[in-house]
Protein backbone atom coordinates (compact mmCIF):
# COMPACT_ATOMS: atom_id res chain seq x y z
CA UNK A 1 0.00 0.00 0.00
CA UNK A 2 1.86 3.43 -1.13
CA UNK A 3 -0.82 6.63 0.13
CA UNK A 4 0.76 10.00 -0.68
CA UNK A 5 -1.13 12.60 0.71
CA UNK A 6 -0.85 16.88 0.62
CA UNK A 7 -2.94 18.51 1.90
CA UNK A 8 -4.14 22.47 3.91
CA UNK A 9 -6.05 19.66 6.41
CA UNK A 10 -4.46 19.06 9.77
CA UNK A 11 -2.89 15.56 9.49
CA UNK A 12 -4.98 12.69 11.17
CA UNK A 13 -2.41 10.49 12.34
CA UNK A 14 -4.47 8.05 14.25
CA UNK A 15 -6.19 7.62 11.01
CA UNK A 16 -2.84 6.90 8.80
CA UNK A 17 -1.10 5.14 11.49
CA UNK A 18 -4.95 1.91 11.86
CA UNK A 19 -4.18 2.28 7.55
CA UNK A 20 -0.38 1.24 8.10
CA UNK A 21 -0.99 -1.42 10.63
CA UNK A 22 -3.81 -2.52 8.70
CA UNK A 23 -1.50 -3.67 5.70
CA UNK A 24 -1.02 -6.96 8.00
CA UNK A 25 3.00 -6.60 8.86
CA UNK A 26 4.28 -6.71 12.13
CA UNK A 27 6.26 -3.69 12.85
CA UNK A 28 4.93 -0.41 11.53
CA UNK A 29 7.31 2.67 12.48
CA UNK A 30 6.15 6.52 11.99
CA UNK A 31 7.78 10.21 11.94
CA UNK A 32 5.67 12.75 13.11
CA UNK A 33 7.14 16.55 12.34
CA UNK A 34 5.41 19.46 14.30
CA UNK A 35 5.88 22.84 13.93
CA UNK A 36 8.46 24.29 16.55
CA UNK A 37 8.27 27.50 18.12
CA UNK A 38 11.54 27.84 18.38
CA UNK A 39 13.08 30.93 20.34
CA UNK A 40 15.31 33.00 18.71
CA UNK A 41 16.32 36.80 19.29
CA UNK A 42 13.82 37.98 17.07
CA UNK A 43 10.95 36.08 18.54
CA UNK A 44 8.53 32.90 18.66
CA UNK A 45 7.62 31.66 15.39
CA UNK A 46 4.13 32.42 15.21
CA UNK A 47 3.16 31.27 11.96
CA UNK A 48 5.06 28.65 9.55
CA UNK A 49 3.36 28.04 5.74
CA UNK A 50 4.58 25.37 3.83
CA UNK A 51 4.42 26.03 -0.37
CA UNK A 52 4.18 23.71 -2.19
CA UNK A 53 4.60 22.31 -6.47
CA UNK A 54 1.42 20.95 -7.21
CA UNK A 55 1.47 17.61 -9.69
CA UNK A 56 5.58 17.43 -8.59
CA UNK A 57 5.01 17.23 -5.13
CA UNK A 58 3.02 14.29 -5.04
CA UNK A 59 4.67 12.81 -7.62
CA UNK A 60 8.30 13.20 -6.07
CA UNK A 61 6.43 11.54 -2.97
CA UNK A 62 4.96 8.78 -4.77
CA UNK A 63 8.41 7.65 -6.55
CA UNK A 64 9.85 8.23 -3.21
CA UNK A 65 7.43 5.66 -1.36
CA UNK A 66 8.09 2.92 -3.78
CA UNK A 67 11.34 3.44 -4.15
CA UNK A 68 11.55 2.82 0.08
CA UNK A 69 8.56 0.11 -0.76
CA UNK A 70 11.14 -1.86 -3.47
CA UNK A 71 14.17 -1.61 -1.07
CA UNK A 72 12.34 -2.95 2.00
CA UNK A 73 9.36 -4.82 0.87
CA UNK A 74 6.96 -2.79 2.76
CA UNK A 75 4.06 -3.58 3.44
CA UNK A 76 2.80 -0.02 3.63
CA UNK A 77 4.65 3.54 2.82
CA UNK A 78 2.74 6.54 3.64
CA UNK A 79 3.76 10.09 3.82
CA UNK A 80 1.45 12.84 4.28
CA UNK A 81 2.28 16.97 4.42
CA UNK A 82 0.33 19.45 5.30
CA UNK A 83 0.70 23.05 3.34
CA UNK A 84 -0.69 26.40 3.88
CA UNK A 85 -0.45 28.35 7.14
CA UNK A 86 0.27 26.17 10.22
CA UNK A 87 1.43 27.42 14.18
CA UNK A 88 3.84 25.67 16.31
CA UNK A 89 2.63 22.28 17.84
CA UNK A 90 0.44 21.85 14.98
CA UNK A 91 1.97 18.40 12.55
CA UNK A 92 3.83 19.29 9.16
CA UNK A 93 4.85 15.91 8.14
CA UNK A 94 3.63 11.97 8.96
CA UNK A 95 5.65 9.16 7.23
CA UNK A 96 4.78 5.88 8.34
CA UNK A 97 6.56 2.39 7.08
CA UNK A 98 5.07 -0.95 7.49
CA UNK A 99 7.08 -4.24 7.08
CA UNK A 100 7.32 -7.56 8.75
CA UNK A 101 10.67 -6.78 10.82
CA UNK A 102 11.18 -4.28 12.74
CA UNK A 103 14.82 -3.22 11.28
CA UNK A 104 13.15 -2.93 7.67
CA UNK A 105 10.29 -0.94 9.00
CA UNK A 106 12.51 1.61 11.08
CA UNK A 107 14.75 2.38 8.50
CA UNK A 108 12.45 2.81 5.94
CA UNK A 109 10.61 5.15 8.57
CA UNK A 110 14.29 7.11 8.68
CA UNK A 111 14.83 7.06 4.53
CA UNK A 112 11.63 8.79 3.90
CA UNK A 113 11.76 11.57 6.60
CA UNK A 114 15.50 12.36 5.50
CA UNK A 115 14.71 11.56 1.58
CA UNK A 116 11.63 14.05 1.96
CA UNK A 117 13.42 16.85 3.58
CA UNK A 118 15.81 17.05 0.29
CA UNK A 119 13.24 15.53 -2.69
CA UNK A 120 10.42 16.97 -2.27
CA UNK A 121 9.54 19.99 -3.51
CA UNK A 122 8.40 21.94 -0.29
CA UNK A 123 9.15 25.59 1.12
CA UNK A 124 9.02 26.62 4.37
CA UNK A 125 8.41 30.44 5.42
CA UNK A 126 8.36 31.50 9.16
CA UNK A 127 6.76 34.91 10.10
CA UNK A 128 7.79 36.01 13.29
CA UNK A 129 6.46 39.22 14.50
CA UNK A 130 5.85 41.01 11.63
CA UNK A 131 8.78 40.33 9.69
CA UNK A 132 7.97 36.33 7.14
CA UNK A 133 11.12 34.92 5.76
CA UNK A 134 12.26 32.01 3.99
CA UNK A 135 13.63 28.87 5.70
CA UNK A 136 17.28 28.22 4.38
CA UNK A 137 18.61 24.53 3.26
CA UNK A 138 20.55 22.86 5.94
CA UNK A 139 23.62 20.94 4.71
CA UNK A 140 22.83 18.34 7.76
CA UNK A 141 19.85 17.26 5.62
CA UNK A 142 21.70 16.67 2.46
CA UNK A 143 24.17 14.93 4.38
CA UNK A 144 21.18 12.76 5.98
CA UNK A 145 19.42 11.70 2.65
CA UNK A 146 23.20 11.15 1.21
CA UNK A 147 23.71 8.33 3.66
CA UNK A 148 21.26 5.92 2.14
CA UNK A 149 22.52 6.25 -1.81
CA UNK A 150 20.96 6.64 -4.82
CA UNK B 1 6.94 25.74 -22.38
CA UNK B 2 5.51 27.01 -19.04
CA UNK B 3 7.93 28.31 -16.70
CA UNK B 4 7.11 28.12 -13.07
CA UNK B 5 8.65 29.38 -9.89
CA UNK B 6 8.28 28.94 -6.45
CA UNK B 7 9.10 30.73 -2.87
CA UNK B 8 11.39 33.37 -3.22
CA UNK B 9 11.95 32.84 -6.36
CA UNK B 10 8.57 33.35 -7.29
CA UNK B 11 8.46 36.33 -4.94
CA UNK B 12 11.53 37.23 -6.87
CA UNK B 13 10.51 37.33 -10.54
CA UNK B 14 6.80 38.22 -9.45
CA UNK B 15 4.95 35.56 -10.95
CA UNK B 16 4.48 32.13 -9.85
CA UNK B 17 3.95 31.09 -13.70
CA UNK B 18 4.58 32.56 -17.15
CA UNK B 19 3.92 30.87 -20.90
CA UNK B 20 7.45 31.59 -22.89
CA UNK B 21 8.73 30.57 -26.64
CA UNK B 22 12.03 29.33 -26.01
CA UNK B 23 14.66 29.95 -28.98
CA UNK B 24 16.28 26.56 -30.39
CA UNK B 25 19.54 27.26 -29.32
CA UNK B 26 18.48 26.99 -25.70
CA UNK B 27 18.43 23.81 -24.29
CA UNK B 28 19.36 23.53 -20.98
CA UNK B 29 18.30 24.59 -17.21
CA UNK B 30 21.23 26.60 -17.27
CA UNK B 31 20.57 28.37 -20.53
CA UNK B 32 16.99 29.09 -19.87
CA UNK B 33 17.81 30.88 -16.64
CA UNK B 34 20.01 32.82 -18.67
CA UNK B 35 17.92 33.37 -20.88
CA UNK B 36 15.00 34.21 -18.46
CA UNK B 37 17.22 36.51 -16.89
CA UNK B 38 17.29 39.00 -20.21
CA UNK B 39 13.64 38.99 -19.55
CA UNK B 40 13.19 42.32 -16.64
CA UNK B 41 15.22 43.13 -13.98
CA UNK B 42 13.51 41.08 -11.49
CA UNK B 43 13.85 38.12 -13.28
CA UNK B 44 17.84 39.05 -13.62
CA UNK B 45 17.75 39.74 -9.53
CA UNK B 46 15.90 36.66 -8.84
CA UNK B 47 18.63 34.33 -11.05
CA UNK B 48 21.73 36.46 -9.54
CA UNK B 49 23.06 33.35 -7.65
CA UNK B 50 22.57 30.29 -9.67
CA UNK B 51 24.08 28.23 -7.27
CA UNK B 52 20.86 28.96 -5.00
CA UNK B 53 18.52 27.48 -7.91
CA UNK B 54 17.34 24.48 -8.23
CA UNK B 55 14.82 23.05 -11.18
CA UNK B 56 12.78 20.63 -12.54
CA UNK B 57 12.12 19.46 -15.97
CA UNK B 58 8.51 17.85 -16.60
CA UNK B 59 8.15 17.71 -13.26
CA UNK B 60 11.19 15.49 -12.90
CA UNK B 61 13.92 16.82 -10.67
CA UNK B 62 17.29 17.75 -12.08
CA UNK B 63 20.93 19.19 -12.25
CA UNK B 64 21.17 22.70 -13.83
CA UNK B 65 22.64 20.91 -17.07
CA UNK B 66 19.38 18.84 -17.66
CA UNK B 67 17.80 19.53 -20.94
CA UNK B 68 14.96 21.17 -21.65
CA UNK B 69 14.18 20.44 -25.18
CA UNK B 70 10.84 19.25 -26.10
CA UNK B 71 9.76 19.85 -22.17
CA UNK B 72 6.31 21.13 -21.37
CA UNK B 73 7.18 22.38 -17.89
CA UNK B 74 10.09 23.97 -15.92
CA UNK B 75 10.43 24.82 -12.42
CA UNK B 76 12.41 26.83 -11.14
CA UNK B 77 13.20 27.27 -6.90
CA UNK B 78 15.57 27.09 -4.09
CA UNK B 79 16.89 24.22 -2.37
CA UNK B 80 13.40 22.64 -0.71
CA UNK B 81 12.92 22.79 2.99
CA UNK B 82 10.13 20.62 3.78
CA UNK B 83 9.58 18.00 5.98
CA UNK C 1 8.42 13.08 30.31
CA UNK C 2 8.77 9.13 30.91
CA UNK C 3 5.83 7.08 30.58
CA UNK C 4 5.73 3.40 31.13
CA UNK C 5 2.65 1.29 30.86
CA UNK C 6 2.27 -2.73 31.19
CA UNK C 7 -1.34 -3.39 30.75
CA UNK C 8 -3.61 -5.73 29.68
CA UNK C 9 -5.83 -3.70 27.79
CA UNK C 10 -5.78 -2.63 24.08
CA UNK C 11 -2.89 0.14 23.45
CA UNK C 12 -4.42 3.24 22.26
CA UNK C 13 -1.51 4.69 20.00
CA UNK C 14 -3.45 7.97 19.24
CA UNK C 15 -3.54 8.70 22.99
CA UNK C 16 0.14 8.24 23.30
CA UNK C 17 1.00 9.75 20.24
CA UNK C 18 -0.87 12.87 21.37
CA UNK C 19 0.75 12.86 24.87
CA UNK C 20 4.49 12.80 23.28
CA UNK C 21 3.75 15.66 20.97
CA UNK C 22 2.32 17.64 23.87
CA UNK C 23 5.80 17.65 25.29
CA UNK C 24 6.56 20.36 22.86
CA UNK C 25 9.77 18.57 20.82
CA UNK C 26 9.17 19.10 17.24
CA UNK C 27 10.10 15.05 16.01
CA UNK C 28 8.30 12.25 17.00
CA UNK C 29 9.71 8.75 16.18
CA UNK C 30 7.28 5.98 17.12
CA UNK C 31 7.70 2.10 16.94
CA UNK C 32 4.61 -0.47 17.46
CA UNK C 33 4.71 -4.00 17.07
CA UNK C 34 1.61 -6.41 16.33
CA UNK C 35 0.80 -9.49 16.70
CA UNK C 36 1.69 -11.19 12.92
CA UNK C 37 -0.15 -14.11 11.72
CA UNK C 38 2.84 -16.12 10.28
CA UNK C 39 1.82 -18.84 8.39
CA UNK C 40 4.05 -21.80 9.01
CA UNK C 41 3.06 -25.60 8.50
CA UNK C 42 1.46 -26.12 11.45
CA UNK C 43 -1.10 -23.73 11.14
CA UNK C 44 -1.71 -19.63 11.77
CA UNK C 45 -0.95 -18.20 14.97
CA UNK C 46 -4.23 -17.73 16.70
CA UNK C 47 -3.53 -16.60 20.17
CA UNK C 48 -0.34 -14.89 21.22
CA UNK C 49 0.32 -14.49 25.17
CA UNK C 50 2.83 -12.56 27.18
CA UNK C 51 3.67 -12.96 30.29
CA UNK C 52 5.56 -10.46 32.29
CA UNK C 53 7.54 -10.00 35.48
CA UNK C 54 5.26 -7.50 37.80
CA UNK C 55 7.49 -4.96 39.47
CA UNK C 56 10.40 -6.12 37.51
CA UNK C 57 8.87 -4.95 33.99
CA UNK C 58 7.96 -1.73 34.66
CA UNK C 59 11.12 -1.30 36.59
CA UNK C 60 13.14 -2.06 33.70
CA UNK C 61 11.18 -0.01 31.51
CA UNK C 62 11.67 2.90 33.37
CA UNK C 63 15.17 2.50 33.74
CA UNK C 64 15.44 2.34 29.63
CA UNK C 65 13.05 5.32 29.25
CA UNK C 66 15.46 7.05 31.64
CA UNK C 67 18.54 6.37 29.95
CA UNK C 68 16.84 7.00 26.11
CA UNK C 69 16.16 10.13 27.52
CA UNK C 70 19.31 11.32 28.87
CA UNK C 71 21.09 9.73 25.96
CA UNK C 72 19.12 12.15 23.36
CA UNK C 73 18.05 14.69 25.80
CA UNK C 74 14.62 13.27 24.70
CA UNK C 75 11.45 15.82 25.57
CA UNK C 76 8.97 12.28 25.89
CA UNK C 77 10.14 9.24 25.71
CA UNK C 78 6.98 6.71 25.95
CA UNK C 79 6.94 2.56 26.44
CA UNK C 80 3.44 0.81 26.45
CA UNK C 81 3.48 -3.02 26.77
CA UNK C 82 1.05 -4.88 26.41
CA UNK C 83 0.37 -8.52 28.37
CA UNK C 84 -1.91 -11.38 28.59
CA UNK C 85 -3.73 -12.81 25.44
CA UNK C 86 -3.96 -11.10 22.13
CA UNK C 87 -5.13 -11.92 18.57
CA UNK C 88 -3.08 -11.57 15.08
CA UNK C 89 -3.22 -8.16 14.38
CA UNK C 90 -3.79 -6.21 17.52
CA UNK C 91 -0.37 -4.15 18.98
CA UNK C 92 2.16 -5.72 21.45
CA UNK C 93 3.90 -2.68 21.99
CA UNK C 94 3.74 0.43 21.06
CA UNK C 95 7.56 3.14 22.05
CA UNK C 96 7.93 6.98 20.77
CA UNK C 97 10.09 9.35 21.38
CA UNK C 98 10.06 13.16 20.93
CA UNK C 99 13.69 15.63 20.60
CA UNK C 100 14.09 19.00 18.64
CA UNK C 101 15.41 16.85 15.61
CA UNK C 102 14.42 14.01 13.85
CA UNK C 103 17.65 12.07 14.21
CA UNK C 104 17.59 12.44 17.80
CA UNK C 105 14.16 11.25 17.47
CA UNK C 106 14.80 8.38 15.17
CA UNK C 107 17.65 7.18 16.97
CA UNK C 108 16.22 7.09 20.45
CA UNK C 109 12.98 5.07 18.87
CA UNK C 110 15.33 2.17 17.55
CA UNK C 111 17.26 1.85 20.29
CA UNK C 112 13.81 1.84 22.82
CA UNK C 113 12.44 -0.79 20.64
CA UNK C 114 16.01 -2.91 20.12
CA UNK C 115 16.64 -2.78 24.13
CA UNK C 116 13.54 -3.51 25.24
CA UNK C 117 13.31 -6.99 23.04
CA UNK C 118 16.51 -7.84 25.20
CA UNK C 119 16.12 -5.98 28.37
CA UNK C 120 12.54 -6.17 29.51
CA UNK C 121 11.20 -9.22 30.82
CA UNK C 122 8.28 -9.95 29.14
CA UNK C 123 7.93 -14.17 27.18
CA UNK C 124 5.87 -14.72 24.62
CA UNK C 125 3.52 -17.99 23.85
CA UNK C 126 1.82 -18.83 21.17
CA UNK C 127 -0.83 -21.28 20.49
CA UNK C 128 -0.93 -22.60 16.98
CA UNK C 129 -4.08 -24.94 16.61
CA UNK C 130 -3.93 -27.24 19.92
CA UNK C 131 -0.50 -26.75 20.56
CA UNK C 132 1.20 -23.76 22.44
CA UNK C 133 4.92 -22.86 22.67
CA UNK C 134 7.63 -20.25 23.89
CA UNK C 135 8.94 -18.18 21.20
CA UNK C 136 12.95 -18.89 21.40
CA UNK C 137 14.75 -15.49 21.85
CA UNK C 138 16.37 -14.62 18.60
CA UNK C 139 20.37 -13.73 18.28
CA UNK C 140 19.58 -11.04 16.12
CA UNK C 141 17.89 -9.24 18.93
CA UNK C 142 21.16 -9.54 21.11
CA UNK C 143 22.60 -7.80 17.74
CA UNK C 144 20.70 -5.24 17.53
CA UNK C 145 20.61 -4.34 21.13
CA UNK C 146 24.20 -4.61 21.18
CA UNK C 147 25.25 -1.90 18.91
CA UNK C 148 23.67 0.67 21.18
CA UNK C 149 26.27 -0.14 23.69
CA UNK C 150 25.97 0.07 27.68
CA UNK D 1 14.46 -15.13 50.08
CA UNK D 2 11.09 -14.92 47.62
CA UNK D 3 12.29 -17.25 44.21
CA UNK D 4 10.03 -16.16 41.51
CA UNK D 5 9.87 -18.46 37.62
CA UNK D 6 8.34 -17.27 34.63
CA UNK D 7 7.43 -18.68 31.15
CA UNK D 8 8.65 -22.58 30.46
CA UNK D 9 11.01 -21.88 33.70
CA UNK D 10 7.82 -21.58 35.66
CA UNK D 11 5.90 -24.39 34.13
CA UNK D 12 8.81 -26.46 34.97
CA UNK D 13 9.11 -25.99 38.48
CA UNK D 14 5.33 -26.08 38.42
CA UNK D 15 5.10 -23.03 40.65
CA UNK D 16 5.46 -19.20 39.99
CA UNK D 17 6.63 -18.18 43.49
CA UNK D 18 8.13 -20.28 46.29
CA UNK D 19 9.91 -19.08 49.91
CA UNK D 20 12.88 -20.41 50.49
CA UNK D 21 15.60 -20.28 53.59
CA UNK D 22 19.37 -19.86 51.97
CA UNK D 23 22.06 -21.71 53.25
CA UNK D 24 24.53 -18.68 53.94
CA UNK D 25 27.04 -20.78 51.74
CA UNK D 26 25.17 -20.12 48.78
CA UNK D 27 26.17 -16.88 47.47
CA UNK D 28 25.69 -16.24 44.05
CA UNK D 29 22.86 -16.62 41.32
CA UNK D 30 24.42 -19.71 39.82
CA UNK D 31 25.03 -21.64 43.63
CA UNK D 32 21.02 -21.01 43.98
CA UNK D 33 20.37 -22.49 41.20
CA UNK D 34 22.01 -25.42 41.73
CA UNK D 35 21.23 -25.82 45.24
CA UNK D 36 17.68 -25.20 43.85
CA UNK D 37 17.83 -27.83 41.46
CA UNK D 38 17.87 -30.55 44.60
CA UNK D 39 14.34 -29.27 45.81
CA UNK D 40 12.56 -32.00 43.39
CA UNK D 41 13.08 -33.58 40.18
CA UNK D 42 10.87 -30.75 38.56
CA UNK D 43 13.21 -28.17 39.54
CA UNK D 44 16.94 -30.62 38.54
CA UNK D 45 14.73 -31.05 35.20
CA UNK D 46 13.84 -26.83 34.61
CA UNK D 47 17.28 -26.14 35.79
CA UNK D 48 18.95 -28.53 33.08
CA UNK D 49 20.58 -26.18 30.84
CA UNK D 50 21.96 -23.28 32.59
CA UNK D 51 22.57 -21.58 29.58
CA UNK D 52 19.27 -21.07 28.76
CA UNK D 53 18.74 -19.16 32.18
CA UNK D 54 18.42 -15.79 33.39
CA UNK D 55 18.19 -14.24 36.43
CA UNK D 56 17.22 -10.67 38.38
CA UNK D 57 17.95 -10.03 41.50
CA UNK D 58 15.91 -7.66 43.70
CA UNK D 59 14.70 -6.50 40.26
CA UNK D 60 17.66 -5.86 38.66
CA UNK D 61 18.96 -7.90 35.88
CA UNK D 62 22.28 -9.37 36.25
CA UNK D 63 24.81 -12.48 35.38
CA UNK D 64 24.39 -15.91 36.39
CA UNK D 65 27.36 -15.20 39.19
CA UNK D 66 25.94 -12.08 40.25
CA UNK D 67 25.86 -11.76 44.22
CA UNK D 68 22.31 -13.18 46.13
CA UNK D 69 23.76 -11.83 49.53
CA UNK D 70 21.36 -10.00 51.38
CA UNK D 71 18.98 -9.92 48.12
CA UNK D 72 14.58 -10.28 48.88
CA UNK D 73 13.64 -11.25 45.63
CA UNK D 74 15.62 -13.68 42.90
CA UNK D 75 13.88 -13.98 39.63
CA UNK D 76 14.83 -16.69 37.33
CA UNK D 77 13.66 -17.00 33.73
CA UNK D 78 14.60 -17.84 30.41
CA UNK D 79 15.68 -15.03 27.78
CA UNK D 80 13.44 -12.91 27.29
CA UNK D 81 11.05 -12.33 23.89
CA UNK D 82 8.70 -9.35 24.23
CA UNK D 83 8.31 -6.53 21.88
Amino acid sequence: MIRVLVSPAPIDVAEELAAAEAAGAGAVATFTGLVRADEHADGTVAVLELEHYPGGTERALEKLAAEATARWSLAAATIVHRVGPMRPGERIVFVAAAAPHRDAALDACAFLIDRLKTDAPFWKRETRGSSASWVEARDADDAAAARWGN
Amino acid sequence: MRILYFAWVREGVGTGEEEVDLPATVTTVAALIDWLATRSPAHAAAFAEPARLRAAVDQEFGPLDASVVGAAEVAIFPPVTGG
